[in-house]
């Protein structure tokens, strides 16, 4: 059987089926072996057919800018106008692969931490799943809210239901800050199709390029800022990050990773796909702010990781820094940058998803984050401090483990943008050492002072099974960049093109953040 | 036979309606609040005739006529509540009803 | 002479008046302690029947005016018919068990419910203000007596106590408007009201005390602020059935009188009132929801709430066919969430509706789960979460402000629509991230308590998924109510 | 004589309507109401509205007041308890009430240039001609009056008799 | 450039033999035996050796100047791409044979120094693995990779420097070695962007074939901003003022480490830089002014230290650090090949010296502290033989390799157009200091008395403590000794005549300011010998210069034996006299102490106090639950409200109404 001609159905084939898995989960008995098996099952499928979207890119590789691969556009609803357009690009495309590759180690992960309740989580996290890819593949801006707010209930669940003692501040911190900054998101997209009569984005594109839409005064800026805001929560941008810890912290293994995993990237996508996609030219002009926050992220969030007492807060901080890097990336507006910024949220999925996976065994064995409970965990654990260190390397950036690529082609295309950017930002690499490398030391070296660590089991097969694979992963995007950045790089310049073209035919009704509030 | 103006009948229907509603303010039993509604509704019907008058048409007494038989099933209603009330808290005090609030 | 298609015109009215009197017969013959479920189940048949009928008289050719230029059927009408009937439906088939649950099994209850819809029905088909108030009376006092139904309770005692003092005061009001209307403009009906206030190059001052008074009394109806005072007291009194019943089908036909006299008499002075009433509603709902610990009286400023998000579909009534219609829409979305979630409450209620604070929906994800999700739904669909009639509802209503530049409205009205979110959740919060209670009891859902809530849930998701068919019909009212 | 018998009924009317907010016993309250309608049966006699004359009586001081009085009596209510009262209604009820007033008064004197003067009787609206109209324009809403009765009747049985568990 | 013919021995082997070797030892070297650990670590790092020669052999024989390959592109984005390349010059075939040649001959030496310690495996494969990155950097064809290499020695070296986690001070040695060679790569990652920027790639080859058109910058221009940014990088791996800190700490590494890393080849990663940017610094004279001035500087500062260091391997820390920055010197006149010739010639010495030190730790029982030493030459008598060698070496006295290397940067400094006098005059006196510490090292060391306690109380290290006498290391260890004994004594003759710096020329793009200044065109890249036009009696100068260093090589030696075989009691009088120099400087200047309170500790502060619980805590987060907070009192406002009281509530509607019917009638009547 040729594959290809799944082709245009395997979009919605990759979305929907761990929705229907969470279905059959739903009928079947509660066998809480079984279901974590058929949970496992259901994901491992997930991501073989999602291997199909990579593998048969080149056939579908879209020509230019604004055209999708393995697109699909159908009548949902007529009044308003909604279709079921999915389609993926090289950006995309892989953030799709990245969303299944992560959930079937969250399934793994929660195989022994998750006792209770067992079948909702794994309908939960299988629903959460689905919600995610749809963020990754609408070009219907409808149905891109509709899994936009998808996501935001299973994970405020899974974080509510599974978490740690403050697991009801954190989930409904999370789902209030998600929720209040979406609205606002939610008003820009009814606005455009009140102006317009199309949710479909590359119609929206076509018509905003060309001013087909009439946008009056600073109306431009503001959808700007209505998109942005969402998305800036989301990444989270300082200064609206604090809902990440507090929901790190609280989430129960699975959550984390998939928060930090998939979750922020789909800020940065949206900053990327929508918000830049939609409005180069306001981007562009409200550039300078935005870079100054994420950069005030990275530092901020690098520093402030140095002294937190929680290891995973400690982690969700320096989430907020390599967001910031990301953020970074993609407001340089040039093509390293971009590149880079896309690369490196493929990068933090794989490695801070699996930071959130080695915190969550350390966790399963003595049940607390706190970093002063530990030490001298090398003696006791060294298969586990050994695969530690792999993942805190690619972490803070070395060279030929994925985050390097990331980071110095962010840095490099900021340095372009304005040499300052690249040089404050730059500093990043430093603080990023300071506090993973510190953590490490308190966590992993020296004489073990708590008697209850000397007897902790090393990690088993399962958990190995877990870490070795993305560990392996982190090696090998560090080393084959160009497998991941030959599509990538031809999506990113399709948008940069078409940001060059706005922002040199930049009408003079463009407005900035400033003269509105001058 | 001196006439007078239609906004003469008009402010004596204000007042009455002002009556009502002052005494739905001030009063507290129950009844009277009830009685007040009543006083208001007069104030009403008296505006219904009074501009029936100067329209020439004769619907502003059909109205006044359903307002009547509106209210006397009011008062039947109100008053089968007010016992049911009475029955239960054993007081006809309108502030002492006061146990859903906040 | 009335003609036959006048008699079509007034058929559902007709069906409910005749099926609830029969009840009253029927429940006059029967025996007292016997089960009064046979009557209820006849009397869904009765809601049925009306429904039947209502779309019966859909038909193109009954379009019109009816009975002496007292009535006109129109997509308007049927519209509100239809919530109305289905709310109607729902309550009966969720009060079959809760009756005799609650020791209060009286056959009189259904017969209220067909004999108010009966007043609703009017309210959204008349046009001549006679029919209107009387409409509204029967609407109001059928609402009063079932509020107070649990008459041996203090509480439901008192809820309908200030629900008739308070309404017939409102009530009063509106009349004041309606006398000073018919003596401004010399006729009592919407249309020629409508064509005087359009027309005439100076409106006589007075029209306007009249429209802020009649304004005042559908202002309290519609329980919109700041005449919504009365509404977390008397929902939180009344029995559940009756207030999933009462706050939506008189409701959604009191904004049926709001855009048929208000919105109809379009006079541009209407647009910062209802701007206010609206961000007024909105701000307070939501913030006086924030702690609330009883379900109901949480909901009852949630009706607010989402009455404000109602009047944002007025404000942008400009634009008659996005506004109108994006309210009619929104009405019928909240109703079909509203009755569904309250169809929970009900079933929750337990002996003397004991179980209706927050803190008894604890753990309800683990002690029932199909009724936790379902209600989630419904709060989900509340908050307003795609593929929900709750998403759509705002959706219309936000885009028809935004066409009609309304921006800042619109802003004030999401922003409100995320804070909300915050008490809905709180409730899913309990329901799925606490240790169940274990005092509070679980009892099996019964067959029409099911298929309650199945109605609800089917016609949220619904509104939720394919909204298509209902708006367009939406969209057809607004252009049938302006040809006068 | 039509501004001295509007005056002589109005002041009858007016004075039982302060007197009925005066008045702390209930029983004297409803007194005054009696007055209030009786009164105002007069006045719209002046107005010519005969039908609605004597219906206000037979109704309204007849029917209703006799049920008003009959509850008072029955849960024999006295005189008004003096509980501390509600400040809202003080501080925006009150001068809300004064202020629409005002605004009313400004409003209704303001169009007296145009406005024609009435005399006594000038529209007649005897039973028969509002009978007419009645049984044939408002014949629907009449209709929908019986359904209004009915319900207040039940609604009456329904939550003023004795519970019978 | 050539591509070479070899189907089997391509070059990309000699860095990724060593990486199979660690890959090997670090899945499976845990189940392996000690024997087999060794035998695949020696195997493959020989193997590499192996290759490297055969490379060295074949570019020789080719007549090429330099082989550069490709082996595909790393990192592509929009128009910037990087190769995995390997670049192969007269430059890269010295280091590389250092690094594979010094790295075999440790790695032979460590099978038995390491012996007895635990996590044998991890040594090796650690080891290897620093072999592979450091291959990379001085074979690497661009920056990038080049990068690649940088960062992944740091990596190899924190590792290996924590190599005794146990320890609380190993695992602060590594962690702040890291971090500050991160602080250094900082810099290093800003002059690549500026190369990216400005020259559009990061290939050598063309980075310097565009810097040739560069005219020499009088003034800041971009090629000093990249050479000064890439001294910041330099400075952090090669431990220069003021990133120096880390190494002195390196040595809680086991000695073989420090032998390997932190004295023959990681640590001279800042002058190979150098050294291969030459096109850029040679053309950017205020960066090549900073270099020399950083070396001059670092070479003085840290002989002063090692004077009074105890330690063993602290001594030879700092004077590792001391040399380094003598080839900073060297390469900040442009003398680039003399630095290159002394990083080769300190290589030999340098980890002759330091596998000496391990072999006397390692003989008494892991005891550190000169203090505790004496008389040890009896007992080990090979050991002291060979390290004599190299004192000898590193003192410059002639004929050992150090003179060669060391005469020729004081020569240079002397004379080269950048030079200055006071370059060499503070080189003199870093001589003089360099040999003075030395000697008494030696002195303290294998001379006078054992004053060490029975080696049993030394349990410390708790690894060697099964022998009571200080005693002579195994063959395994002396062997390699023995090898760089030979090494530094006949490395430096490949000096003599010029022949080094024959042989790099082609390596350094000649650059002549009179002749930039005068036709502003491209310069020439023709091989010209900078003594080849000097006069006689130039010749004589530089002769009577050599004597004079010789002279304060001995006279150095000379006071060290004063010191400490004349007059024993004699340091600690004058150490008492001056005790708050000499605090000073035994105490490192306080560097150490006032980078704690002056960085670390203020911004370990800064960032707990002030950004996480005020800012974070209090001023973001504080302001969402204050928004919180007020929208719960905003509803209790609202609940205020519902009194519960009727005629309150009608009060609002009344109120309503009228306020309704206000805003109406005014808008009506307006």
């Amino acid at each position: 059987m040729n594959l290809s001609t799944l082709n245009p159905w395997i979009l919605t084939l990759t979305t929907f089926l761990p929705a229907l898995g969470a279905l059959l989960i739903a009928f079947l008995p509660r066998r809480d072996r079984d279901i974590r098996w058929f949970a496992l099952a259901i994901s491992v499928i997930t991501l073989l057919v999602s291997l199909h979207l990579p593998a048969h890119y080149r056939e579908v590789a879209p020509a230019g800018s604004g055209s999708f691969a393995y697109e699909q556009n159908l009548h949902w609803v007529t009044s308003p106008n909604i279709h079921y357009h999915i389609g993926i690009d090289g950006i995309s495309l892989w953030l799709v692969v990245l969303t299944t590759f992560l959930v079937p180690f969250c399934v793994l992960a929660s195989w022994k931490s998750i006792h209770e309740r067992v079948k909702e989580f794994f309908i939960l996290l299988l629903l959460l799943e689905t919600a995610m890819i749809g963020v990754f593949i609408a070009l219907d801006l409808f149905l891109f809210y509709f899994f936009w707010e998808a996501t935001l209930i299973p994970m405020a669940l899974i974080i509510g239901i599974f978490g740690h003692q403050r697991r009801v501040y954190a989930a409904v911190k999370f789902f209030l800050y998600t929720m209040i900054a979406s609205v606002f998101m939610l008003a820009a997209i009814i606005w455009l199709y009140a102006q317009s009569g199309t949710f479909d984005f590359t119609e929206l594109q076509h018509l905003l390029a060309t001013g087909t839409i009439a946008l009056p005064g600073h109306t431009a800026l503001w959808l700007f800022l209505g998109f942005f805001v969402a998305f800036a929560v989301k990444v989270p941008l300082f200064p609206l990050h604090t809902w990440l810890p507090d929901a790190h912290v609280e989430a129960p293994t699975a959550g984390s990773v998939l928060l930090a995993g998939v979750l922020l990237k789909m800020g940065t996508y949206g900053l990327l796909r929508f918000n830049i996609g939609l409005f180069p030219a306001e981007a562009h002009r409200n550039a300078p702010w935005i870079i100054t926050l994420a950069i005030i992220g990275i530092v901020y969030g690098a520093l402030v990781a140095l002294v937190q007492p929680n290891m995973k807060k400690l982690v969700a901080y320096s989430s907020v820094s390599h967001l910031g890097f990301v953020v970074l990336g993609i407001y340089s507006f040039t093509q390293s940058g971009m590149d880079g910024a896309v690369f490196q949220m493929l990068n933090h999925g794989i490695s801070t998803g699996a930071l959130f996976l080695l915190l969550g065994m350390v966790y399963d064995r003595r049940h607390t984050y706190e970093i002063k409970e530990y030490g001298g965990l090398a003696t006791p654990m060294p298969v586990y401090a050994t695969l530690f260190l792999i993942i805190t390397l690619s972490s803070i950036g070395l060279p030929l483990m994925n985050g390097f690529i990331g980071e110095f082609l962010i840095l490099s295309g900021a340095f372009q943008a304005k040499a300052i950017y690249g040089i404050i930002a730059a500093s990043g690499v430093i603080w990023s050492a300071f506090y993973m490398l510190w953590l490490y030391q308190r966590t992993f070296y020296g004489v073990i002072t708590n008697p209850i660590n000397a007897t902790l089991p090393d990690i088993d097969v399962r958990e190995r099974s877990i870490l070795w694979p993305l560990a392996v992963l982190a090696l090998i995007m560090g080393v084959f960049p160009n497998f991941w950045m030959n599509s990538i790089d031809t999506s990113v310049a399709g948008i940069l093109e078409m940001q060059k073209r706005a922002a040199s035919a930049t009408a003079p009704t463009v407005s900035t953040f400033y003269t509105v509030f001058k | 036979m001196n006439d007078i103006p239609i906004s003469y009948y008009l402010l004596l229907s204000a007042f009455l309606f002002a009556c009502g509603v002052t005494g739905f303010l001030i009063k507290r039993n129950v009844i009277t609040l009830f009685m007040s509604i009543e006083l208001m509704l007069n104030g009403v019907n008296l505006s219904f005739i009074a501009f029936a008058t100067r329209l020439g048409t004769l619907d502003g007494h059909i109205f006044v006529f359903f307002v009547m038989v509106v209210a006397a099933a009011e008062a039947a209603v109100g008053l089968a509540i007010i016992i049911s009330v009475y029955r239960t808290r054993e007081t006809l005090n309108v502030d002492r009803v006061n146990l859903l609030k906040l | 002479m009335p003609t036959a298609a006048d008699y079509i015109r007034i058929l559902p009215e007709i069906v409910l008046s005749v099926w609830g009197m029969t009840v009253m017969f029927i429940e006059a013959l029967l025996p007292p302690g016997r089960s009064r479920k046979g009557l209820g189940v006849f009397a869904a048949f009765g809601a049925v029947a009306a429904i039947a009928a209502t779309a019966y008289q859909a038909q193109p050719q009954f379009v019109g005016f009816g009975l002496n230029q007292m009535l006109r059927v129109d997509h308007f009408s049927v519209f509100f018919h239809f919530i109305v009937l289905f709310v109607a439906l729902a309550t009966i088939l969720m009060s079959l068990d809760y009756l005799p649950f609650q020791k209060i099994d009286h056959g009189e209850y259904y017969a209220l419910i067909l004999l108010g819809a009966v007043g609703m029905c009017l309210m959204s088909s008349a046009v001549e203000l006679v029919l209107i108030f009387i409409a509204l009376e029967i609407s109001s006092i059928s609402s009063y007596i079932l509020a107070g139904f649990r008459r041996n309770a203090a509480e439901s005692a008192e809820s309908s106590l200030k629900y008739f003092l308070l309404g017939s005061f409102a009530t009063a009001f509106f009349l004041y408007g309606v006398a000073l209307l018919y003596g401004a403009t010399g006729s009592t009906n919407v249309f020629d009201i409508a064509a005087t206030l359009g027309n005439a190059a100076h409106i006589e001052p007075l029209a306007y005390v009249a429209v802020a008074l009649i304004f005042t009394g559908l202002g309290f109806k519609v329980a919109c602020a700041p005449f919504h005072i009365w509404t977390p007291d008397v929902y939180e009194g009344a029995p559940s059935p009756v207030v999933a019943f009462m706050s939506t089908a008189p409701k959604a036909a009191a904004f049926a009188v709001l855009i048929r006299l208000v919105i109809d008499t379009a006079s541009p002075h209407w647009f910062w009132v209802i701007w206010i009433a609206a961000v007024l509603s909105m701000c307070v709902g939501n913030l006086g929801a924030i702690l609330q610990s009883n379900v109901k009286r949480m909901l009852a400023y949630s009706s607010i709430a989402h009455a404000g998000y109602l009047m944002v579909a007025f404000a942008s009534a400009s634009n008659r066919e996005l506004g109108i219609s994006a309210a009619m829409f929104y009405s019928a979305a909240y109703a079909a969430m509203n009755v569904g979630a309250f169809a929970v409450i009900t079933q929750m209620a337990g002996s003397g509706e004991r179980f209706s604070q927050i803190d008894d929906y604890s753990g309800l994800g683990k002690r029932s789960p199909l009724l936790a999700a379902v209600l989630t739904f419904f709060l989900l669909s509340l908050i307003g979460i795609p593929i929900t009639g709750g998403f759509f509802a705002k959706f219309y209503v936000f885009s028809a402000a935004l066409r009609t530049h309304l921006i800042w409205l619109t802003i004030i009205g999401v922003a409100n629509s995320g804070m909300g979110s915050y008490y809905y959740l709180r409730l899913i919060v309990r329901m799925y991230m606490f240790e169940p209670r274990t005092e509070t009891p679980t009892p099996k859902v019964q067959l029409g308590m099911g298929l309650a809530i199945a109605i609800s849930l089917i016609a949220t998701l619904w509104l939720g998924v394919l909204p298509n068919a209902i708006l367009h019909y939406t969209q057809g009212a607004p252009t049938i109510l302006a040809s006068h | 004589m039509h501004l001295f018998l509007f005056l002589l009924f109005g002041a009858f009317c007016a004075g039982g309507a302060i007197n009925l907010l005066i008045q702390r016993k209930t029983i004297n309250s409803a007194l005054s109401l009696i007055v209030v309608m009786g009164s105002l049966a007069l006045i719209y006699m002046l107005l010519g509205a005969e039908f609605v004359a004597v219906v206000q009586i037979i109704i309204y001081a007849g029917a209703i007041m006799v049920l008003y009085i009959f509850v008072i009596m029955l849960l024999n209510a006295g005189e008004e308890e003096q509980s501390k009262g509600s400040n809202v209604a003080k501080i925006f009820g009150i001068p809300g009430l004064f202020a629409g007033g005002i605004i009313g008064i400004w409003v209704l004197l303001q169009h007296r240039p145009q406005e024609k003067l009435i005399s006594i009787g000038m529209l007649y609206g005897p039973a028969d001609k509002v009978g007419m109209m009645l049984f044939t324009k408002y014949l629907l809403a009449f209709e929908v009056t019986s359904i209004l009765v009915l319900i207040a009747i039940m609604g009456a049985v329904v939550l003023a008799r004795r519970s019978n568990s | 450039m050539t591509s070479l013919n070899l189907p089997f021995w391509q070059p990309w082997l000699i860095p990724i033999l060593p990486l199979a070797g660690a890959l090997i030892n670090g899945l499976f070297g845990k189940r392996f035996p000690k024997s087999l650990v060794a035998s695949v670590a020696l195997f493959f790092t020989g193997a590499s050796f192996l290759a490297a020669c055969v490379h060295a052999y074949v570019l020789m024989h080719s007549g090429a100047e330099a082989l550069e390959v490709s082996y595909g592109t790393w990192i592509r984005a929009g128009k910037f791409s990087v190769d995995f390349g390997i670049y192969l010059d007269h430059l890269s075939l010295i280091m590389m044979l250092v690094v594979t040649g010094v790295g075999f001959l440790i790695h032979v030496y460590s099978v038995a120094y390491m012996e007895h310690e635990g996590g044998y495996y991890r040594f090796f494969t650690y080891l290897n693995f620093f072999m592979f990155f450091m291959l990379t950097l001085v074979l690497a064809n661009n920056y990038l990779l080049m990068f690649v290499g940088w960062e992944g020695v740091g990596l190899a070296s924190y590792l290996l420097i924590g190599f005794f986690f146990l320890r609380d001070s190993a695992a602060n040695a590594g962690k702040k070695a890291f971090i500050t060679n991160r602080v250094g790569d900082f810099g290093f990652l800003i002059a690549l962007f500026l190369l990216i920027q400005h020259f559009g790639t990061l290939r050598y080859a063309a980075v310097f074939d565009v810097a040739s058109h560069f005219s020499v910058e009088t003034s800041a221009g971009i090629l000093t901003a990249i050479g000064l940014l890439m001294l910041v990088g330099a400075c952090g791996k090669s431990a220069q003022i003021p990133l120096y800190v880390w190494l002195p700490d390196a040595m809680e590494g086991p000695t073989p480490v420090s032998a390997l890393i932190h004295a023959a080849t990681m640590v001279t990663a800042g002058v190979y830089m150098v050294c291969r940017s030459n096109p850029i610094f040679s053309r950017a004279p205020i960066a090549l002014l900073a270099v020399a001035i950083i070396g001059a500087l670092t070479s003085f500062f840290a002989a002063t230290i090692g004077i009074t260091q105890t330690d063993i391997k602290r001594v030879l820390a700092y004077s590792t650090v001391s040399q380094l920055g003598y080839m900073f010197m060297a390469a900040g006149v442009a003398a680039y090949s003399a630095s290159v010739f002394h990083l080769m010639t300190h290589a030999f010495f340098k980890a002759l010296l330091f596998l000496g030190a391990g072999s006397v730790i390692h003989g008494i029982g892991g005891e550190q502290d000169m203090r505790k030493m004496g008389g040890l030459r009896k007992y080990m008598p090979w050991t002291f033989w060979t390290m004599l060698i190299a004192t000898f070496a590193i003192s410059g006295i002639p004929p050992f390799a150090g003179f060669f290397s060391k005469d020729e940067i004081l020569w240079q400094a002397f004379s080269s157009t950048h030079g200055s006098k006071i370059f060499w005059a503070v080189g003199i006196i870093t001589a003089f200091m360099t040999s003075f510490y030395m000697f008494r090292l030696i002195f303290l060391t294998f001379t006078g008395e054992y004053r060490g306690a029975p080696a049993d109380a030394h349990s410390a290290h708790g690894s060697h403590d099964d022998h009571h006498e200080p005693h002579e290391s195994p063959w395994l260890m002396l062997a390699p000794l023995v090898l760089l004994g030979v090494l530094s004594i006949v490395g430096g003759w490949v000096g003599i005549g010029n022949r080094f710096e024959h042989f790099l020329s082609p390596v350094i793009q000649k650059v002549s300011i009179e002749q930039n200044a005068a036709q502003n065109n491209e310069a020439t890249a023709t091989p010209i010998s900078e003594g080849a036009g000097a006069a006689g009696e130039s010749k004589v100068l530089e002769n009577s210069l050599m004597a004079v260093s010789v002279l304060v090589a001995f006279s150095g030696l000379g006071l060290a034996w004063f010191f400490y075989m004349k007059r024993p009691e004699l340091p600690s009088r004058i150490a008492a006299r001056t005790e708050g120099l000499y605090k000073l400087v035994l105490n490192k200047y306080w560097i150490d102490e006032l980078y704690s309170a002056a960085i670390i500790g203020p911004l370990v502060w800064f960032s707990r106090v002030i950004l996480w619980q005020t800012f974070d805590q209090k001023v973001i987060d504080g302001s969402v639950n204050k928004s919180a907070v007020a929208a719960r009192d905003v509803s209790q406002i609202i609940r205020q409200q519902q009194s519960g009281l009727v005629r309150s509530y009608a009060g609002w509607v009344a109120a309503g109404a009228a306020a309704v019917v206000a805003y109406m009638v005014w808008m009506g009547t307006r």
